[in-house]
């Protein structure tokens, strides 16, 4: 999987809601490459300031060599990016990182993802052969009911958990997930700590593998800084750009 | 013009051209490679190298800030043997010159490293980072004491023929003191700087942003530090000086060699473009061609102060 | 909430509110007036003052550079005289304590100008630059040494019984034994930092940017860098500390009051945003309500280090 | 005349050339208190870098609260300034400094302007109540019919020269002031240092009193930081935004 570095053109940048965009660029040597559960840095501005590229995962590809991005704006980089327009270029890097391994999955494989921990699971959803069962949450159904239309579009078995109720279920993620556990091999996970670490949990107990995708700061993206060290089972550290962003949950010290 | 002339010396050591990759932002190369020409570059410059392998520090490790970044990576390395077994059979496919950066807690540490560099074949130079604290003397910073980076730099020297540069931290009330120390203990070239210390808070938790709390400073934000100390090193010492600090554009780089640097380093800005090394070796050029000059050597300490 | 309270206390000087304005960066206030309330401020700090008019340094005197600047002005200033004549009276005015900012080439000066502010009605302190170099010492910086900078302070300290403040210069290895020392000889607080010694060079003329050739680097570059000496320098001295360096915005106070300092001074922010001292005052009550505080003065320290 | 911030939207930025944009803003305290030759502090960019300020002369000013500014992209602030769009906002600072002084002004009235220091006579023509001479000069046509338009549109009498003699004299505007001169009490010019050097050298000569309008690096505009000193006439500084940007020649230290 060759790396990168490409002026992408922006085709569309699209609100879901007032802070969450999908943004799709024509970047056909990164789409080429890159494989559910990698990474693209993001150039966010021309400028010194912000210094830093901004990780993202890739959200979807589409067969024209266009990728999509799902982000949601949070600070000075995603509100950059929020500003950009089609027919304006983008600097991309990547793919990057260990994306998802579904080399052992025969039975379906469940996908969980909470806020923008959604992103990255499109793309899997979109590549993954079999059937696949999709459990999604978010704060709330404005949040949730676009995301969950992508999954619906291409035949997943959605189901959803909203912390407000004010779609699908009210509360939880893996709060759904006991009754779905029995039918899968294969669990992948994207979201906020406690949800993945709940999830890993019982997937534990179920004895169903477990694959987690983390996010930490990143400068590089690359192996290169070291800089988004976690920590990994044996007291040492592991990098979430090169070793994750995908780690099975067996591989990180979570109190289970 | 098919006759520009990039090449510079660092004592024994002739660069094609002036333009290296900075210690610990630039892994061990090979992370680079699907986005430059590696060959293009004058020297490549690993990550420090310690003589047992080094966890590092907790996270978070980094921290933007305005046009800069705080890192507290905590040297973080293989450890020379597997650096030797895992990394020097990649990096010896290189043409470009390799320069292995090493840090110790000792002065024992030190020389060990240089005797066991000395051995292998592949590397061209040694850098020797004297920031860290020396941690037999209770912490106290080899970098900040000229005695103690004299005494780094003579151990070294005794023990390995290879070119030997030493990379001078910037946190000194006069950085030509440290320079001239090391310049006289043996040093070859002296290459500057290496990070500034600084610090980052987040205001809504109250906690440190790094959770080493303090952290260096590099980057932009840091150039203008970096090209007021290279002109004055430059002018204290006879070896050549390396500029070290913000520099992501040939026009940084520029600066620096009229500063009276002989070669620069490229640091954090591999981060925000991997490409920006060779682009500056790409912009020395078409900066040479523009002004009509034949040699990178002509620009080096030629800042026209009006005869101040 | 209308029980907010963001005093604190510099010595004997009691403050409204912790944000002042940083010396040589407010002008005399005046030029101000149409763009913030001059008496929502905690404090003004005027242009440094010396004993004699003072011309500066010949243009061009600043230049930007990555989230920051650098100026050589050259400590132009209209002398002690014309201060207390032409500046004084709308100074005056405002219901802000008004500190002024002195400097010196001896020992003698920085006496006579203390004593020569003692006499004068209206001013609420005094802040010592201590980073200009000592002329008859053959240029070296009053800053830069401990003994020196506590001779200012101690010659200070015996003609005037107003608060005083040594501001301390960041370009030097340790900043805590300048601040231990100063507070020795008598500083009821220290403010830190001044600018950091940097340098600009054109790369298509080859002439350096300023004038002068080095100039201060001041702005949001150096915020790191301020904001590790202030957590350093609360550590080492009983006084308050000042902190200065790239503060913009309320969260910026709110780092330097978490690393320790009791007031901040808002610098090249004033230049870029004549109304951001004002902001900052309104940011930091906003900030209280928001965390559900009724003192600024708990957050003075409050950095939450996990035990570290 | 009160200064003052203002977040000022932006009504048009229309390009003359490539490289040359008029700006009209909506920011009618500002408008108000402007006179001719005083200059505004803009804001170009919401990042903090570039960090500082940069100072355009008013180059017009509307019934409506609307003021124009006329620049061209010469770097990084400017650039960014180029990229505004109507709709857009931007914080503006001002007016600040002193203009030209037409109190004397009995005989018609000179303005000389080269390249892009024709942006502040344009005001002054507007606010002159008799009649009024222009001499303008540019690089070329392109850069210099458009400016020329404008002067000829309020009832100017217009001079052209251009730099490869695309439109009006081949040559330097002070070529032509000779003719002038003798009709004329006051010149005001603004423009590159060897024109106005010029200018005022002949003014000198035939004893008519010359205001120039200078540039130099500001970090402020206000007066505040000293930054803008440029040396006076009596081997001391004067200060281009505060006791300028427009002086007397008399008052500088010119070689004549
Ligand atoms: C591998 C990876 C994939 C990611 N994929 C997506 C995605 O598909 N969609 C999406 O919306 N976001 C994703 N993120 C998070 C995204 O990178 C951050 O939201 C973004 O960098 C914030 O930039 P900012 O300038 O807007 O925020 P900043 O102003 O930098 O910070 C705003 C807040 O976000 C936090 N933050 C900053 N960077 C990160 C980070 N890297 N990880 C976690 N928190 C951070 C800061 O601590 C702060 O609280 C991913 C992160 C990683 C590491
Ligand atoms: C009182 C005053 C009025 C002005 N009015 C106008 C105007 O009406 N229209 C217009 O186009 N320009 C005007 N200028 C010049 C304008 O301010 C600069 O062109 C602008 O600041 C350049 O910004 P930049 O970021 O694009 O360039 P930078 O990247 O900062 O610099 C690009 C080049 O411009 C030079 N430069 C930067 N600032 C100045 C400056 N203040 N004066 C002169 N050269 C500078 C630099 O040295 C460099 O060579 C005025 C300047 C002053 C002081
Ligand atoms: C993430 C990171 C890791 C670094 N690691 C090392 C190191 O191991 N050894 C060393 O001598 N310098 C190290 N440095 C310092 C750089 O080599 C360089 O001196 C400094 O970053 C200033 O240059 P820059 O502004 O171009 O980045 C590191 C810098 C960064 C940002
Ligand atoms: C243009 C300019 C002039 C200054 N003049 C003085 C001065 O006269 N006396 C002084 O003690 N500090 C002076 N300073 C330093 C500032 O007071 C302040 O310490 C420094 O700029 C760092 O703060 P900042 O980053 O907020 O600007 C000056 C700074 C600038 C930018
Ligand atoms: S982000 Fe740089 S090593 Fe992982
Ligand atoms: S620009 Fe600041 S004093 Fe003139």
């Amino acid at each position: 999987m060759p790396q990168s570095q490409q002026q992408s053109r922006i085709l569309a940048n699209d609100p879901l809601t007032a802070e969450v965009f999908r943004l799709t660029v024509y970047s056909p040597e990164i789409a080429v490459a890159a494989a559910p559960g990698q990474f693209v840095m993001v150039q966010v501005s021309s400028s010194l300031d912000p210094l830093l590229r901004r990780p993202f995962s890739i959200h979807s590809r589409g067969a024209d060599g266009s990728i999509s991005l799902l982000f949601k704006v949070v600070g000075r980089g995603t509100a950059l990016l929020a500003k950009a327009r089609p027919g304006d270029k983008i600097d991309l890097l990547g793919p990057f990182g260990r994306g998802f391994d579904l080399s052992a999955a025969e039975k379906p494989v469940c996908l969980i993802g909470g806020g923008m921990g959604i992103a990255p699971l499109l793309f899997l959803a979109q590549e993954l052969p079999g059937r696949k069962h999709a459990l999604l949450g978010a704060r709330n159904r404005d949040e949730l009911a676009p995301l969950a239309k992508f999954f619906a579009d291409i035949g997943c078995a959605v189901q959803l958990a909203t912390d407000d109720g004010s779609l699908g279920h009210h509360g939880f993620i893996p709060d759904l997930l006991d009754e779905v556990l029995p039918d899968v091999s294969q669990v992948c996970t994207c979201g906020p700590s406690p949800m993945m670490r709940g999830v890993a949990r019982k997937c534990r107990a179920a004895e169903v593998s477990c694959q987690v995708s983390l996010e930490t700061h990143m400068a590089c993206g690359m192996g290169a800084c070291l800089g988004c060290a976690v920590p990994g089972r044996d007291g040492s550290y592991v990098h979430v750009c090169k070793e994750g962003p995908v780690f099975n949950s067996e591989e990180l010290p979570w109190e289970l | 013009m098919e006759t520009l002339d990039l090449r510079v010396r660092i004592g024994a050591l002739e660069l094609q051209n002036p333009v290296l990759t900075a210690s610990g932002t630039f892994g061990y190369a090979k992370e680079f490679e699907p986005f430059l020409n590696l060959n293009r570059l004058g020297g490549i410059i690993v990550k420090g190298i310690s003589l047992e392998p080094r966890a590092g520090n907790p996270p978070p490790r980094i921290v933007e800030t305005a046009c800069g970044m705080l890192n507290a990576i905590g040297l973080e390395n293989v450890g020379i043997e597997r650096f030797i077994s895992e990394k020097m059979p990649y990096l010896r496919t290189l043409t470009a010159p390799l320069i292995v950066n090493i840090l110790g807690d000792s002065l024992d540490d030190y020389r060990e490293l240089a005797r066991r560099l000395d051995e292998v074949p592949g590397i061209s130079g040694i850098e020797v980072n004297i920031s860290c604290p020396n941690v037999k003397k209770g912490g106290v910073a080899f970098g900040a004491v000229p005695e103690m980076a004299a005494a780094v730099t003579a151990v070294v020297r005794g023990a390995t023929r290879l070119p030997l540069i030493v990379k001078l931290s910037p946190n000194v009330t006069d950085i030509t003191v440290m320079a001239k120390a090391v310049e006289a203990a043996g040093a070859d070239a002296v290459s500057l700087i290496n990070t500034l210390i600084g610090m980052a808070i987040n205001a809504e938790t109250r906690k440190p942003r790094l959770a080493n709390i303090i952290g260096g400073l590099s980057g932009p934000a840091v150039k203008p530090i970096a090209l007021r100390m290279v002109w004055q090193t430059a002018q204290a010492v006879q070896i050549p000086v390396i500029g070290i600090g913000g520099i992501s554009t040939a026009d940084d780089a520029v600066e620096f060699f009229l500063a009276g640097a002989t070669a620069v380093q490229v640091g954090t800005a591999n981060f925000y473009d991997p490409s920006a090394a060779e682009k500056i070796v790409a912009g020395l050029e078409e900066y040479l061609q523009r002004h009509n000059e034949e040699r990178i050597s002509t620009l080096i300490g030629a800042l026209d102060t009006g005869g101040k």
